[in-house]
């Protein structure tokens, strides 16, 4: 079989000030899975989004089944047989399975949606290869492991011979993240290729028949999973060695700081998502919550930190009843907030670093006086946090929106921190940056529970959940499964709670 | 780039094309020597099919009687805070005699009298307190209009049903119109029901809303009234064309003969409840060049405009009706608005 | 420093003259002389102290009206509602104005000025109010507010606060007293510096003050404002009642300084000019006046325009709408000047269409 | 729609429809007024909400209708004036519509102009050119007479009320049915929907965003187009300055009453009209002494109420990319 399924030749691609893709090749052949390893900012995204279409090459080839082609967008890609799964989901939430699916190939007669031909062959695939749904159901009504199966049948439904998923299993549990693996492997014994992104390397070493490096916009290393090792790979991806293990002390817990009783709180929509949820945060202390994305993680952050309602039940911070407290009236007791959406919640774009850097603290002394903003405090106050948490950028005045993601999380981490803390809530707090800013992020909220703070740290990534955390919290479907101490726990064991399975 | 530019350039093309389209018009406006009449319109156009128009063409009309050769020109008021600004723009120009149409601009209108003694004004609707020897302020009777035409109506409805479709409570002369209409209609069918509408808007809409008047004028037959009068600007004239559709409805039109000024309105239009302010204006126009005009108040004429294409169904017994209601109405012995 | 406000205003400027060349067409096809009609224009508008008396004042309420759009902007809504605003401050003014004798000026005149903002604040604050609650776009509500303040200062003129002196037929409030006018400086009407003062001071409080700083951070990122703490349905409904509070200022200078009466239909139009105004500005409370004096040096000189050269006083309209055009799509400008691109932000309102 | 809400639906218009035959025995001339004034008001508000619909369904927000409607109806009546042919005119109009809605789409989509800005230039541009060119000379040719259909036009109320109709009104009529189905049953329906909820996910799926958008805001424009010649042609039988009144804002009100579905939207219109009609028929009866201008509050202030009230029940959701401009990538 000398057939090329998909490949990339040489291919280069500049952004503004960014060199995303130096002179990239990669390949891809029938019935194989290729896994492009790199940090976020590596150049991955890049590159399959030039793979896909959305992107065009600077310069270098796109190769589709030994043919140099010429995409002019995603529907050249599809049409020659490439399917994507993203990594956010592209999947319109108040429509149905069946319409997502067909949206762009619907079958339809003089002009009408045929639904019913289309819920038919959805169907039928789903049958075919094993991936069940209710083709009526609303995407916005399922679970995201659903939602990601909806966007395999999707690119299957299109006839894709070549199927590129970008950080697939960032939003599954362990075991579900294994069923997909498997689900892929089974796909490629029909012929299929896999492009698998990634930056977990136990996945990569377990699925890839093929292993791309890249670093910088650059392909760093070639190899396969017989030839290698995690550290190894890790070597590869960071051009150092690294030190996969947080090392930390023993943690000395003190006093109760934060003490949640029967706290029950909806979601946008109105539904219960954190479902009498009962647990307390002492003094020196990481209390590490895991879970599946979409399980009432956000609710109970956006609670704590006076963001949102809780319908029923109480919060207490160092004793004292803070329910119904606003943000502000949180925020003075001590509690730092970093916000799992940094773009969304952390920084206001068009603000310099150093408006952003009073975001949460402008109107207390000595940045404002009788409501009036002192600049001049806030500008070395600004170049203060710029100093010490390592924030690269060539002045305090530039707007945020110029920051790369990595030095956004430290200068948001850095606001955060200038204070005395008493109850950290950290929500996916090294959430797509690089390694070197996890590093330094991660050694700093290890810093803050030394020197005595509560730690509420919320992740997606078990990794980091394992790593940091003295007692792991495993929320499911809103409610907690269990507390475990951290030597107690291992992946297996979490895995499991956070797929709502307690043996 | 390249389609951006596709934009661009399309852009540019429709806005080239949209300014292209102008068609010319006559303009107002002009500066001449000699023997110079203007006319201040109030916030409306020389062309707006009623009373600024109709004051428009008394100016001209005057100005054509004048045996001096003269000219008149008009500035068309866009907001109401420029009246003593246009006015004094004529002033300043030299004009002899200055028009000014409506009520709005009665005190702007006296202060320029009082300030300029040799120019002569003419201040149509504006009703004078105290009479200065330059200033003629020019009056209609609302009241007596609408009663002629409601008498009429009075008499030629078959229904018993007569309907009004009225600009806002808000202008006096509409409400003389809409009072006098009904009682005159009373007085020669007393056993006649009125319907009659206010537009429920804003000074603002309440003249320039023809779709409610036509909306409404179309309410109003359907639940069977057979004759209509439309009195407020383009408000009234919707109602009025919306009747012209309606076989065997008649109309009523306001201010002038609206036969001219909205030929839509032909095939229902009976008449017309006219103050004859061109004729007024034309005739203190004359006046002031023979310098025989007085101060203070003029009555003007009103009337019934004729009944054109309708002239047959009006009968002579309805036209000898008329005839008494007029001279009721000029000695006083019928009250256009009793109470 | 002067590089960049060259820069900010390159655009506005352009776009002024881009509307006035256009204008030149629209003038040629009705006949007229576009040099006549462009120099009776600037004489209407500057050419002796009633001339620029006449400017100053058409572009008092322009510097109110466009400040409560540009303002709300800052907090990124859109206030449609400054007619409405303007309207009810307006007729509150005149009857504070009218409706109280014997008081001193330094007593009578400010108050009737705080009852036409305060109407003002409340006619905006419901809009604000409702957005921040229910989520009721400002859209909507400040245009269908417009409706009802449009009948309910006629009712008011026509009604319990008419004037029933002498012959009057029309519905408009009496004349304000003496003590509640504001005096006329040469050809400078106090109005106008106490318009200038409060765009001064609007440009202040948002750059300066912290309660400015929850304004635009709300503008900007409503979720980062609410996660640094700051009520953002107070600040919506803080900041649109302030709108609503400089366009019933606006009002209460047109009763009180310019009429000198409330008068049904009088004042119509003047709040929408004010979106006009603000874009031209970019939303930058200095900004504003010098776009609301040449907004108002046109409609000043428009008669004039019309008396010299016969073109119809409308033009002035389109070449506003012109104007706008090339303000709101700066990238025309800058393709046929070859300007190049800068990053100085767009104003943006769209994506806060129906959010709550 | 829930089942629930559903019943409430049919249980309501039962009702209504009880009501409308109460009140037409008692007195059937006036209702037949009432109703017909109902569904004539409401035909411009179902037009103007079909057009923002479609954008807003595209993810565009179009606060131009009144300025689209106020264009159209100055071309339609010119054209008809000058050709003496309403049909011509008609075409027109739509044809001006067409070319305000490309318009506001090479400013919204294209310019990546904010749409709300986009949609005031419209307006102000429409209102200052209509007036500077109108040509108060041109004559009008009438407008369009009803028609009635056959045998359903003798039908007792109803017949005057929807069955004997002037043609753009059956046309509004059908294009309600039409863009029905073409919004939730046509494939473009999906794809439009789809670019107003999530235009990324249609990009990825090979669906050119930007493009559909053009095509849907220009489109729409016709529809406000047709809704310009049928108030000059159809409506009034002539021109007048700002005759349009604000009826381009109601339309979007309207059209978030009847959550941005064409039904829904005419109910919603035929709830506007009820209220005009309704306050036109307590002034001719003299039935309160209440002054115009109180009785003319009510549709804004019921559309304030609603408006909020909805927004409180949060059954008004809009859709997601809705108002902003989308970047590819």
């Amino acid at each position: 079989m000398s057939e090329v399924l998909l490949a990339a030749h040489n291919v280069t691609k500049q952004f503004p000030g960014v060199l995303a893709n130096d002179d990239v090749s990669v390949q891809l052949r029938p019935g194989r899975i290729l896994a492009l390893l790199g940090e976020n900012g590596a150049g991955k995204s890049t590159l399959v989004n030039i793979l896909f279409g959305m992107y065009r090459p600077d310069s270098g080839d796109v190769i589709i089944k030994n043919e140099v082609v010429d995409l002019h967008g995603p529907d050249d890609a599809i049409s020659r047989g490439i399917g994507m799964v993203h990594q956010h989901f592209q999947l319109v939430p108040p429509m149905r399975v069946v319409e997502n699916i067909v949206l762009g190939a619907e079958p339809s007669k003089r002009g009408l949606v045929d639904l019913e031909e289309a819920r038919n062959r959805v169907v039928e695939l789903s049958g075919r290869y094993g991936l069940e749904i209710d083709p009526d159901a609303l995407v916005e009504d399922l679970p995201v492991g659903m939602q990601q199966r909806v966007e395999i049948l999707k690119a299957l439904y299109r006839d894709a011979d070549v199927l590129i998923l970008d950080e697939p299993t960032g939003v599954l549990t362990p075991q579900e993240a294994d069923h997909l693996l498997s689900v892929l492997r089974e796909l490629t014994a029909t012929g299929l290729g896999i492009v698998f992104i990634t930056h977990k390397l136990r996945e990569v070493l377990a699925i890839a028949d093929d292993i791309v490096v890249l670093r910088n916009g650059r392909v760093v290393g070639e190899t396969k999973p017989a030839e290698t090792n995690e550290s190894g790979l890790a070597e590869m991806m960071v051009g150092r060695s690294v030190v996969l293990r947080v090392e930390k002390s023993v943690a000395q817990p003190g006093d109760v700081v934060l003490a949640v009783d029967e706290l029950e709180v909806n979601d946008d929509r109105g539904q219960i998502a954190v479902d009498r949820l009962s647990f307390e945060v002492r003094e020196g202390e990481i209390l590490g919550v895991a879970g599946v994305e979409g399980n009432g993680q956000r609710e109970l952050v956006e609670a704590i930190t006076g963001l949102r309602h809780p319908m029923a039940g109480t919060m207490r911070i160092d004793g004292e009843e803070v329910t119904n407290g606003s943000a502000r009236e949180i925020s003075k007791k001590g509690v730092a907030h970093i916000p799992e959406d940094r773009e969304k919640h952390g920084v206001v774009a068009v603000y310099s670093i150093a408006e952003n850097s009073v975001l949460n603290r402008y109107h207390r002394s000595p940045f404002s006086i009788r409501g009036v903003l002192r600049r001049d405090v806030i500008e070395r106050h600004a170049q203060e946090v710029v100093d010490e948490f390592d924030v690269r950028t060539p002045s305090i005045a530039v707007a945020a929106s110029s920051l790369s993601g990595g030095n956004k999380q430290k200068l948001i981490v850095g606001r955060e921190f200038s204070d005395d803390i008493k109850l950290l809530i950290a929500a996916q707090p090294t959430r797509g940056i690089d390694i070197g800013a996890i590093e330094f992020i991660h050694r700093r909220i290890l810093e803050q529970r030394d020197k005595g703070a509560a730690v509420l740290l919320v992740s997606a990534e078990l990794d980091e959940i394992l790593g940091l955390s003295d007692r792991i919290a495993v929320l499911y479907d809103g409610k907690l499964m269990d507390v475990l101490d951290a030597q107690d726990a291992d992946r297996e064991r979490v895995g499991l709670l956070m797929a709502g399975i307690t043996k | 780039m390249a389609p951006k530019r596709r934009h661009l350039l399309a852009l540019l093309m429709v806005l080239g094309l949209v300014t292209a389209a102008a068609c010319s018009s006559d303009g107002g406006g002009g500066i001449s020597g000699g023997y110079s009449i203007g006319l201040v319109t109030d916030t409306g156009k020389v062309d707006d099919k009623s009373f600024n128009q109709s004051a428009w063409e008394g100016a001209q009309d005057g100005a054509a009687n004048i045996p001096a050769s003269a000219t008149a020109s008009y500035i068309e008021t866009e907001e109401s805070k420029d009246y003593a600004n246009n006015i004094q723009l004529f002033v300043d120009d030299g004009a002899k005699i200055i028009v000014t149409v409506g009520f709005g601009l009665g005190e702007a209108t006296i202060e320029a009298a009082k300030a300029n003694p040799d120019v002569m004004f003419i201040g149509v609707d504006q009703w004078q307190n105290e009479a200065l020897p330059n200033l003629a302020g020019l009056m209609f009777p609302e009241a007596n209009a609408g009663f002629m035409a409601g008498a009429l109506a009075g008499m030629l409805t078959e229904t018993n049903i007569v309907g009004a479709v009225l600009g806002t409570d808000l202008v006096p002369p509409v409400v003389f119109f809409k009072e006098g209409w009904e009682n005159g209609a009373r007085y020669t069918n007393p056993g006649v029901q009125t319907i009659s509408t206010y537009h429920p808007g804003g000074l603002d809409v309440a003249f320039g809303d023809p779709e409610w008047g036509a909306t409404t004028a179309r309410q109003a037959l359907d639940q069977g009234a057979d004759i209509i009068f439309g009195a407020g600007g383009a408000t009234g004239n919707g109602a009025l064309i919306e009747v012209a559709g309606e076989a065997g409805a008649l109309c009523v039109g306001v201010d002038t003969d609206q036969w001219f000024t909205v030929p839509e309105a032909h095939p229902c239009l009976v008449t017309s409840a006219m103050k004859l302010i061109d004729v007024g204006v034309a005739e203190l126009i004359s006046q002031a060049y023979a310098g025989t005009m007085q101060g203070g108040n003029y009555f003007g004429e009103v009337g019934l405009a004729p009944h054109h294409d309708f002239d047959s169904i009006v009968t002579d017994e309805m036209r000898d009706t008329l005839a008494e209601v007029m001279a009721g109405l000029a000695d006083g012995s019928i009250n256009p608005m009793p109470g | 420093m002067s590089r960049s406000i060259l820069r900010t205003i390159a655009i506005p400027l352009a776009a002024v003259v881009f509307g006035l060349l256009i204008g030149v067409v629209l003038i040629l096809s009705q006949n007229a002389s576009p040099a006549t009609a462009y120099t009776a224009l600037v004489v209407g508008g500057l050419g002796d102290a009633d001339a620029l008396l006449r400017t100053l004042q058409k572009a008092t309420p322009l510097i109110f009206g466009g400040l409560a759009v540009a303002v709300a902007f800052k907090a990124g809504m859109f206030n449609i509602g400054g007619q409405g605003q303007l309207l009810v401050g307006a007729v509150f003014a005149a009857a504070v104005g009218f409706g109280i004798d014997g008081l001193p000026m330094v007593i009578h005149l400010p108050a009737a000025l705080v009852a036409g903002a305060i109407a003002g604040a409340i006619w905006g604050g419901i809009a604000g109010a409702l957005k921040a609650t229910t989520g009721a776009h400002e859209v909507i509500v400040t245009i269908m507010l417009n409706f009802v303040a449009g009948n309910l200062t006629d009712w008011l003129s026509a009604n319990p606060w008419k004037d029933n002196s002498g012959n009057n037929i029309v519905a408009r409030t009496p004349l304000v007293e003496d003590s509640a006018t504001i005096p006329t400086l040469g050809a400078v009407p106090v109005g106008f510096l106490l318009a200038v003062v409060v765009a001064v001071a609007c440009w202040l409080v948002l750059e300066r003050t912290t309660y400015g700083f929850e304004v635009r951070s709300v503008g900007h990122n409503r979720n980062a404002a609410q996660y640094s703490g700051i009520k953002v349905g107070w600040i919506m409904a803080s900041t649109m009642a302030v709108a609503g509070m400089l366009a019933g200022l606006g009002g209460a200078v047109e009763s009180l300084g310019v009429d000198g009466r409330f008068e049904a239909g009088v004042n119509v139009g003047l709040g929408f000019e004010g979106i006009t105004i603000a874009l031209l500005a970019r939303a930058n409370p200095l900004g504003v006046i010098p776009a609301a004096l040449l907004v108002g040096l046109m409609e000043a000189g428009a008669s004039r325009m019309q008396f010299k050269a016969g073109v119809a006083p409308e033009l002035i309209d389109v070449i506003q709408a012109l104007i706008l055009f090339f303000v709101a799509a700066p990238i025309i400008i800058r393709w046929v000047l070859r300007m190049r691109e800068d990053n100085s932000e767009q104003l943006r309102l769209g994506a806060g269409w129906g959010q709550s | 729609m829930k089942p629930r809400q559903k019943q409430l639906l049919y249980a309501g218009a039962a009702l209504l429809i009880f009501v409308a035959w109460m009140f037409y025995t008692a007195d059937g001339p006036q209702t037949t007024a009432v109703l017909a004034g109902t569904v004539r008001a409401a035909t411009l508000l179902a037009l103007g909400a079909m057009c923002g619909m479609i954008g807003e369904r595209s993810g565009v927000v179009n606060i131009g209708i009144e300025g689209q409607f106020l264009m159209s109806a100055f071309v339609a009546f010119t054209i008809a004036s000058m050709t003496g042919s309403l049909f011509l005119g008609t075409i027109a109009g739509v044809g001006m519509g067409l070319v305000m809605g490309w318009l506001l789409a090479a400013m919204a989509v294209g310019l990546k102009v904010d749409q709300i800005i986009a949609g005031t230039v419209l307006n102000i541009s429409a209102l200052g050119l209509t007036s500077f060119f109108y040509d108060r000379s041109a004559v009008g040719i009438g407008k369009y007479t009803n028609i009635d259909l056959g045998p359903l036009a003798d039908l007792p109320l109803l017949g005057t009320v929807f069955f004997s109709r002037p043609p753009l009104t059956y046309l509004t009529m059908a294009l309600l049915v039409l863009v029905h189905v073409a919004l939730f049953r046509s494939v473009w329906g999906m794809r439009t929907r789809a670019i107003g909820e999530h235009p990324g996910a249609a990009d990825t799926v090979g669906i050119d965003v930007l493009r559909l958008r053009y095509f849907n805001v220009t489109i729409a424009g016709g529809l406000a187009g047709l809704g310009g010649s049928y108030l000059a042609l159809e409506a009034v039988g002539t021109f007048s300055r700002a005759m349009s009144g604000g009826r381009g804002f109601l339309a979007l009100a309207v059209m978030i009453f009847g959550r941005r579905t064409p039904f829904g939207a005419y109910a919603a219109a035929l709830f506007f009209g009820f209220t005009t009609a309704l306050q036109n028929q307590f002034q001719l009866n003299n039935t309160f002494d209440i002054p115009p201008q109180f009785v003319g509050m009510l549709p804004f202030v019921v559309t304030i109420i609603v408006v909020a009230i909805s927004g409180l029940m949060g059954s008004m959701r809009d859709p997601a990319a809705l108002g902003q401009t989308y970047e590819k990538g």
